[in-house]
């Protein structure tokens, strides 16, 4: 498929002695709908956060479409297109679930500098927010505040913000992570759906193996800060190393929501 | 109507209906004044009313009580003997913090929406300074009772002609030049300062330099250190006055920054450095009675006025109701709050009206004994002309805390500041 | 030298002055989390308690010293029971807000109680007086004040790292949920820390009473913000930032009285906002 | 929609109002007025920052008196036309918050807080101490209201305090749409997700350390429209205009009246102003009255009065949908 979409060379993390990141190389290709996994501590999150500039690089590089981002703030990634959603609900709790997918979308749009225009007045952007809220299934509750959402359709709002921004590359941060097994069906129904679109690249987070084996193209397993096996699902799903960090660590991760 | 009882609330007017007639009322109320039949009809109508303000919060507050005793003392003894050319005195007494802005909303709402016929008070420079451009358009008379800048009756009455304000009480005249004359005969050749960082400290300071440089050409100034409002540890600035090891100390802080002043100063052992000491408003009450024995001995102090001067029968007998009265000696500024309330009695009786324009032609130049002693409010910038009293601390049996000893006098004529206000020959020394 | 000894003896003087009513400041805010601007009014009400025992009821000024500041806590309690406790989860400025509205009460009522007029104390007998150091007199009290400081400072960090409540206060004040869970009565464990900070501002205002040698119905106004200051400085909630911070600031300003007054007034804030810029948390602060 | 009409009509009603008060009051009513426009244009360009974007500054005196400073020394050196005075002003407010938010910005919370009192209280001393500039703490005196001269031609005075009125409720009718319209534009809406939740804006696309930048020199704009129309109305700038103390003002009727609505700071200002009058014609102890009330308030009334009442109202309209 030609250029990888982002490359990272080198990427390195401490926290004060614990290490999270070592000397990571890793490529992610456009359209390849990649997981990570990995233990507790592994380090994915991490990873993410390093990706998107939710934590400053300590050594190493990153590029993204033959740019170096190493240093750029987060609001210049996401216009480039690197967008993430978050482990922990983390929404704009008293706006609006449409207000919610307004923001990315005014800002992608370069629109959110104007200060005297009504916003009734952006209809573009108020039907691109509406298209949205569709394909996360909320378009219902557009006029809800986001802190009266059950949790299954927080867990959507999240995804929706996400999306909202038009990622060329998207991270999820275990995205089904609390979600009754008929919102997660849902919800990834509709990943797979925009990936297919073609648009968007999906790297996601995820513990339940289930979701994972099912939507993935492409699994990096992580270990301590390391690539413990980067392969499809059938080459890690074979892979000694992986099973012996699995059982030797703790077996029990591999189907355990993480609780944070 | 709306201008008449004080239970009106005008701000309810915002939405009230017959406001109209109030509005008219009030504008023909001010429009209608007949100025040329007052000959014809010398009695004045209705009360008269003076709204009189003061700070009554805040670290200063005692001063607005000081001024409330003295203010109210005079309407009592007015009212008991009939009043103002035959009809009652009404006071309203408002807090005017130390915010200039709040001082203008307090004269705006006495005339405005009290009615008030006069207007009275005023603690800081800065408030009487912000005053004073609104009282052309406000047109009473404001006697102002302890602001003490020299701009206010130099610049606004003398050079811009606002001939609504007056002052009865002493500016910084006394506090800078007056001191110099004293000092001038003093031996001290090097003198530094302790003052209020404001204008009022900077002011005094510079009088007094240019006033005995003029009186003692030897004179030499040492070291300054102005301390911020509030100032609670003057150590420091004590440090650097005891460094620059002056012969005399001259300081304009007052209130109670000076009772932390001398406190501080005197535990550092400053008095006993510094042989000529200097204090121009040394002698207000606050300080005296708040010091008691902890004030020095020998220092130079000087107040707008002394309860101990003039040593006059008027004197003696106002002191002696005044503490009959409140239990208090009286501070400067409730002689200067009671005499003012006397003044507008004078000139009102004097005019035959209450008329802003003929009380302002009977206050100038007129002469009011009061228990300062004589005032003459002289024409041109509108400044009461008396003496005060300086005189070395001591103490007295008689009295809980130090008075004067050895009272001097300087004449006022000699170290006021004299009309046109600039140019050579309009400030002290005279030749 | 004289000089420069000097300035420093009144720069820690102020300063362990200062340490005094910021510690009850950055406990409270450290535990309960809440900015009390009232802290200024306590201050204020145990000097005039102080006073008044010291004066009226003819008893020492020690006496007024131990006896003051504890009146001064059922004020505290009030506060905290009755108001405060209400507004722990609503948004900050409310918070300031009401202890601001508690400010204007108590400086009225301290108006209407003892009058608008400025209080000054008599000298004291034991402690009064100065000894000379290198030539100039230093009040023994400002000696006494400097002495007082740090064993206020150590006698919290003994109670609070050394003693059962201590670390109750801690857990409680990292999670209160948590405290709650353990069994701990948080609400009642808030009133009893807001009460202990009251008194320990209450303790600054009476010994502000020879110290200052005033009391006037505003005096709580000045002190609370140079107690901000100095909480800030040292980072809000640290005990250890406030002391160093109050050391910092008390010096400073004394060395920038005595050499630098053209920026005396602005210095305090100069120092604080130069503070911030380089370590937003403040010196001793955690980061959030 | 109809809660907009309703919004609307309920606009031009008290615009109305506004435009009666100089025929129908008292002089003092006018004066007290005009206060309470300063105050509320003061509030409302604040509390988009406090209620919008969620940061609590207790600098934003120093914008005022860089407004009313400017207005003044422009008034006494180059021009004393009032519109150019005003414009002056509010560059000089400008300039001043761009410097301060520039510095403060990086932070929040708290430490915001106080950076930005540490910056006013620095412009508080600059103006106190630069005397041969300001005039220190006697202030800037000197400051007249000239004509306001249109177009070569028109000249409309504004002397007189019936005439001044307008000058004011003109700019106070614009502050306050201005504030309208931002609060419901695309920026606005950014402004809120910032107060929301800072990091998702970043997450948005959204640089949340310029919109700070922008929000906090806009709402230093509307102190310095504030304070150049004071120092018109009582002729005079000082330092005190620059003290916390004054800049805790807008954040006090803003929490009167409430956060989370145009209406809230106006009608705290509202309170603020006519409450204390009313407090100080019954008694000189005007601040334990003042203190009760606000104690009352912030315990009765969480969300600010708006709030509060605006709840209780459409409680009392849909009693089907408890």
């Amino acid at each position: 498929m030609g250029e990888p979409l982002l490359t990272t060379q080198k990427l390195s993390n401490h926290f004060g002695k614990v290490c999270t990141a070592l000397d990571l190389d890793l490529s992610f290709e456009r359209g390849v709908l990649t997981s990570i996994i990995g233990p507790n501590g592994a380090g994915k999150s991490t990873l993410i956060n390093l990706l998107t500039g939710h934590l400053p690089v300590q050594a190493g590089k990153i590029r993204f479409q033959g740019r170096d981002i190493t240093r750029l703030p987060i609001h210049k990634r996401v216009r480039m297109g690197i967008c993430r959603s978050f482990q922990i609900v983390n929404v704009f709790p008293e706006l609006t679930v449409a207000q919610n997918v307004m923001i990315p979308v005014l800002a992608r749009a370069g629109r959110s500098w104007r200060p005297i225009r009504s916003l009734s007045r952006e209809t573009a952007l108020m039907q691109e927010t509406e298209a949205i809220l569709e394909k996360v299934a909320l378009l219902p509750e557009r006029d809800t505040p986001a802190t009266a959402l059950s949790h299954g359709d927080l867990r959507l709002l999240e995804v929706g913000v996400a999306l909202a921004a038009a990622p060329t590359l998207l991270f999820l941060d275990e995205p089904t992570a609390g979600m009754n097994p008929v919102e997660r069906v849902r919800l990834l129904d509709n990943i797979r759906q925009i990936a297919r679109e073609g648009r968007t690249t999906f790297v996601v987070v995820e513990h339940d193996m289930d979701v994972v084996f099912s939507l993935s193209e492409r699994i990096i397993v992580l270990h301590r800060g390391e690539i413990l096996c980067d392969g499809t699902p059938g080459q890690v799903r074979a892979d000694a190393k992986v099973r012996e960090v699995y059982l030797g660590d703790d077996v029990s991760d591999l189907f355990r929501y993480r609780e944070e | 109507m709306g201008k008449r009882g004080m239970n009106r609330r005008d701000f309810l007017k915002l939405t009230g209906a017959g406001s109209l007639v109030a509005a008219a009322g009030g504008l023909g109320g001010a429009l209608a004044s007949p100025r040329w039949v007052w000959g014809a009809t010398p009695s004045v109508k209705g009360p008269v009313k003076i709204g009189y303000q003061a700070i009554l919060s805040g670290t200063l507050a005692g001063y607005g009580e000081f001024h409330k005793m003295g203010a109210v003392m005079a309407i009592e003894e007015i009212n008991a003997k009939g009043g103002i050319a035959g009809v009652k005195v009404e006071m309203e007494f408002r807090d005017s913090t130390t915010k200039p802005d709040e001082a203008i909303k307090n004269a705006r709402y006495f005339v405005d929406s009290w009615g008030a016929d006069f207007l009275a008070g005023i603690d800081s420079s800065g408030q009487a300074l912000a005053l004073a451009p609104v009282m052309p358009q406000l047109d009473r008379v404001l006697m102002v009772t302890h602001g003490a800048t020299e701009k206010l009756t130099e610049e606004f009455v003398f050079k811009k002609g606002v001939r609504q304000i007056f002052r009865n009480c002493m500016p910084t005249y006394n506090d800078g030049h007056g001191a110099a004359f004293l000092a001038k005969d003093f031996p001290a050749v090097k003198w530094a300062t302790v003052s209020p960082k404001y204008e009022y400290g900077f002011t005094c300071w510079k009088m007094f330099q240019d006033s005995l440089k003029g009186l003692k050409p030897s004179a030499e100034f040492v070291a300054e250190s102005f301390a911020p409002f509030g100032t609670t540890d003057f150590r420091s600035h004590i440090n650097t006055i005891m460094d620059a090891k002056p012969d005399g100390l001259y300081s304009t802080e007052w209130a109670g920054e000076l009772i932390t002043f001398v406190k501080q100063g005197k535990e550092a052992g400053l008095f006993d450095k510094v042989k000529y000491v200097m204090f121009p408003v040394g002698a207000a009450m606050d300080v005296l009675e708040g010091l008691g024995k902890d004030m020095p001995d020998n220092i130079w102090v000087s107040a707008r006025y002394f309860f101990q001067y003039p040593n006059s029968k008027e004197n003696n007998d106002w002191v002696a109701r005044f503490r009959k009265r409140w239990n208090h000696y009286p501070a400067y500024v409730s002689e200067t709050g009671y005499s003012a309330i006397y003044a507008f009695k004078a000139a009102v009786e004097k005019a035959g009206s209450k008329d802003t324009k003929d009380v302002i032609a009977a206050l100038e130049g007129m002469e009011q004994n009061c228990p300062a002693g004589k005032r003459v409010f002289r024409k041109e910038d509108h400044q009461a002309m008396y003496d005060v009293p300086w005189g070395q601390t001591k103490s007295d049996p008689n009295y809980p805390f130090k008075v004067m000893k050895e009272m001097k006098v300087i004449p006022a004529k000699e170290y006021f500041n004299r009309p046109p206000f600039e140019g050579p020959g309009t400030t002290p020394p005279f030749k | 030298m004289q000089s420069y000894v000097h300035v420093i003896l009144a720069g820690l003087s102020s300063g362990m002055f200062i340490w005094l009513v910021a510690s009850g400041l950055t406990l409270i805010f450290g535990v309960l989390g809440v900015l009390n601007f009232a802290h200024g009014s306590f201050y204020m009400l145990g000097a005039y308690c102080s006073f008044t025992v010291l004066k009226y009821l003819g008893a020492g000024y020690w006496a007024g010293l131990l006896l003051g500041p504890l009146a001064v806590c059922a004020a505290g309690f009030v506060v905290e029971r009755f108001f405060l406790r209400h507004v722990y989860r609503i948004a900050l400025p409310y918070q300031l807000l009401l202890t601001f509205a508690f400010v204007l009460i108590f400086d009225n009522l301290v108006k209407i109680v003892w009058g608008g007029g400025a209080l000054s104390p008599p000298s004291l007998s034991f402690l009064g007086g100065s000894v000379p150091i290198l030539g100039r007199n230093f009040p023994v009290y400002n000696l006494f004040i400097i002495a007082v400081g740090p064993a206020v400072a150590l006698l919290l960090w003994a109670l609070l790292e050394k003693t059962w409540y201590g670390r109750i206060i801690r857990a409680a004040s990292s999670d209160r949920e948590m405290a709650a869970s353990l069994g701990v009565r948080v609400p009642a464990l808030f009133t009893g820390v807001f009460v202990f900070g009251t008194w320990l501002g209450a303790l600054g205002g009476g010994l502000s009473v020879p110290y200052v040698g005033l009391l006037t119905p505003g005096m709580g106004e000045t002190i609370i913000i140079e107690a901000f200051i100095v909480a800030v400085i040292g980072g809000l909630g640290s005990l250890k930032g406030a002391f160093v911070g109050a050391l910092v600031i008390g010096v400073l300003s004394a060395f920038g009285t005595r050499f630098f007054p053209a920026f005396d007034m602005a210095l305090t804030f100069i120092l604080m906002g130069g503070v911030l810029l380089w370590r937003p948390q403040g010196l001793f602060g955690a980061t959030r | 929609m109809k809660a907009q009409t309703r919004n609307a009509v309920a606009a031009a009603v008290v615009l109305l109002a506004l435009c009666a008060v100089p025929f129908l009051s008292g002089k003092f009513a006018i004066y007290l007025t005009m206060r309470i426009m300063l105050l509320g244009i003061f509030a409302v360009g604040y509390n988009l920052l406090l209620g919008q974007t969620g940061l609590l500054s207790f600098g934003h005196g120093a914008f005022y008196a860089a407004g009313a400073y400017g207005l003044g020394l422009f008034g006494v050196h180059v021009s004393t036309h009032p519109l150019l005075g005003v414009a002056a002003g509010v560059a000089a407010a400008v300039l001043l918050a761009l410097l301060v938010g520039t510095l403060c910005v990086r932070h929040t919370e708290i430490y915001f807080a106080m950076l930005t009192l540490a910056c006013g209280m620095m412009a508080f001393s600059f103006f106190w101490n630069a005397r041969e500039i300001t005039g220190g703490d006697d202030g800037l005196i000197g400051i007249v209201r000239a004509p306001v001269s249109l177009f070569g031609g028109i000249r409309m005075p504004i002397g007189k305090d019936e005439q001044f009125y307008f000058f004011v409720l003109f700019f106070f009718a614009l502050s306050v749409w201005v504030a309208h319209r931002i609060r419901h534009s695309p920026f606005g809406l950014a402004l809120a997700g910032i107060r929301e939740n800072a990091r998702r804006s970043e997450f948005a696309g959204v640089p949340v350390r310029r919109y700070r930048l922008a929000v906090f020199v806009l709402s230093g704009a509307f102190a310095g429209l504030a304070g150049s129309l004071e120092a018109l109305l009582e002729s005079n700038a000082r330092p005190f205009m620059a003290h916390w103390t004054h800049s805790a003002e807008p954040i006090l009727v803003s929490l009167l009246g409430g956060l989370s609505s145009l209406a809230g700071p106006l009608v705290g200002s509202a309170i603020f102003v006519a409450m204390r009058e009313i407090i100080q014609r019954f008694t000189e102890n005007w601040m334990l009255g003042f203190g009760v009330v606000l104690l009352v308030i912030i315990m009765g009334f969480r969300g600010g009065v708006v709030g509060t009442l605006s709840a209780l109202f459409r409680k009392a309209t849909a009693p089907g949908e408890g």
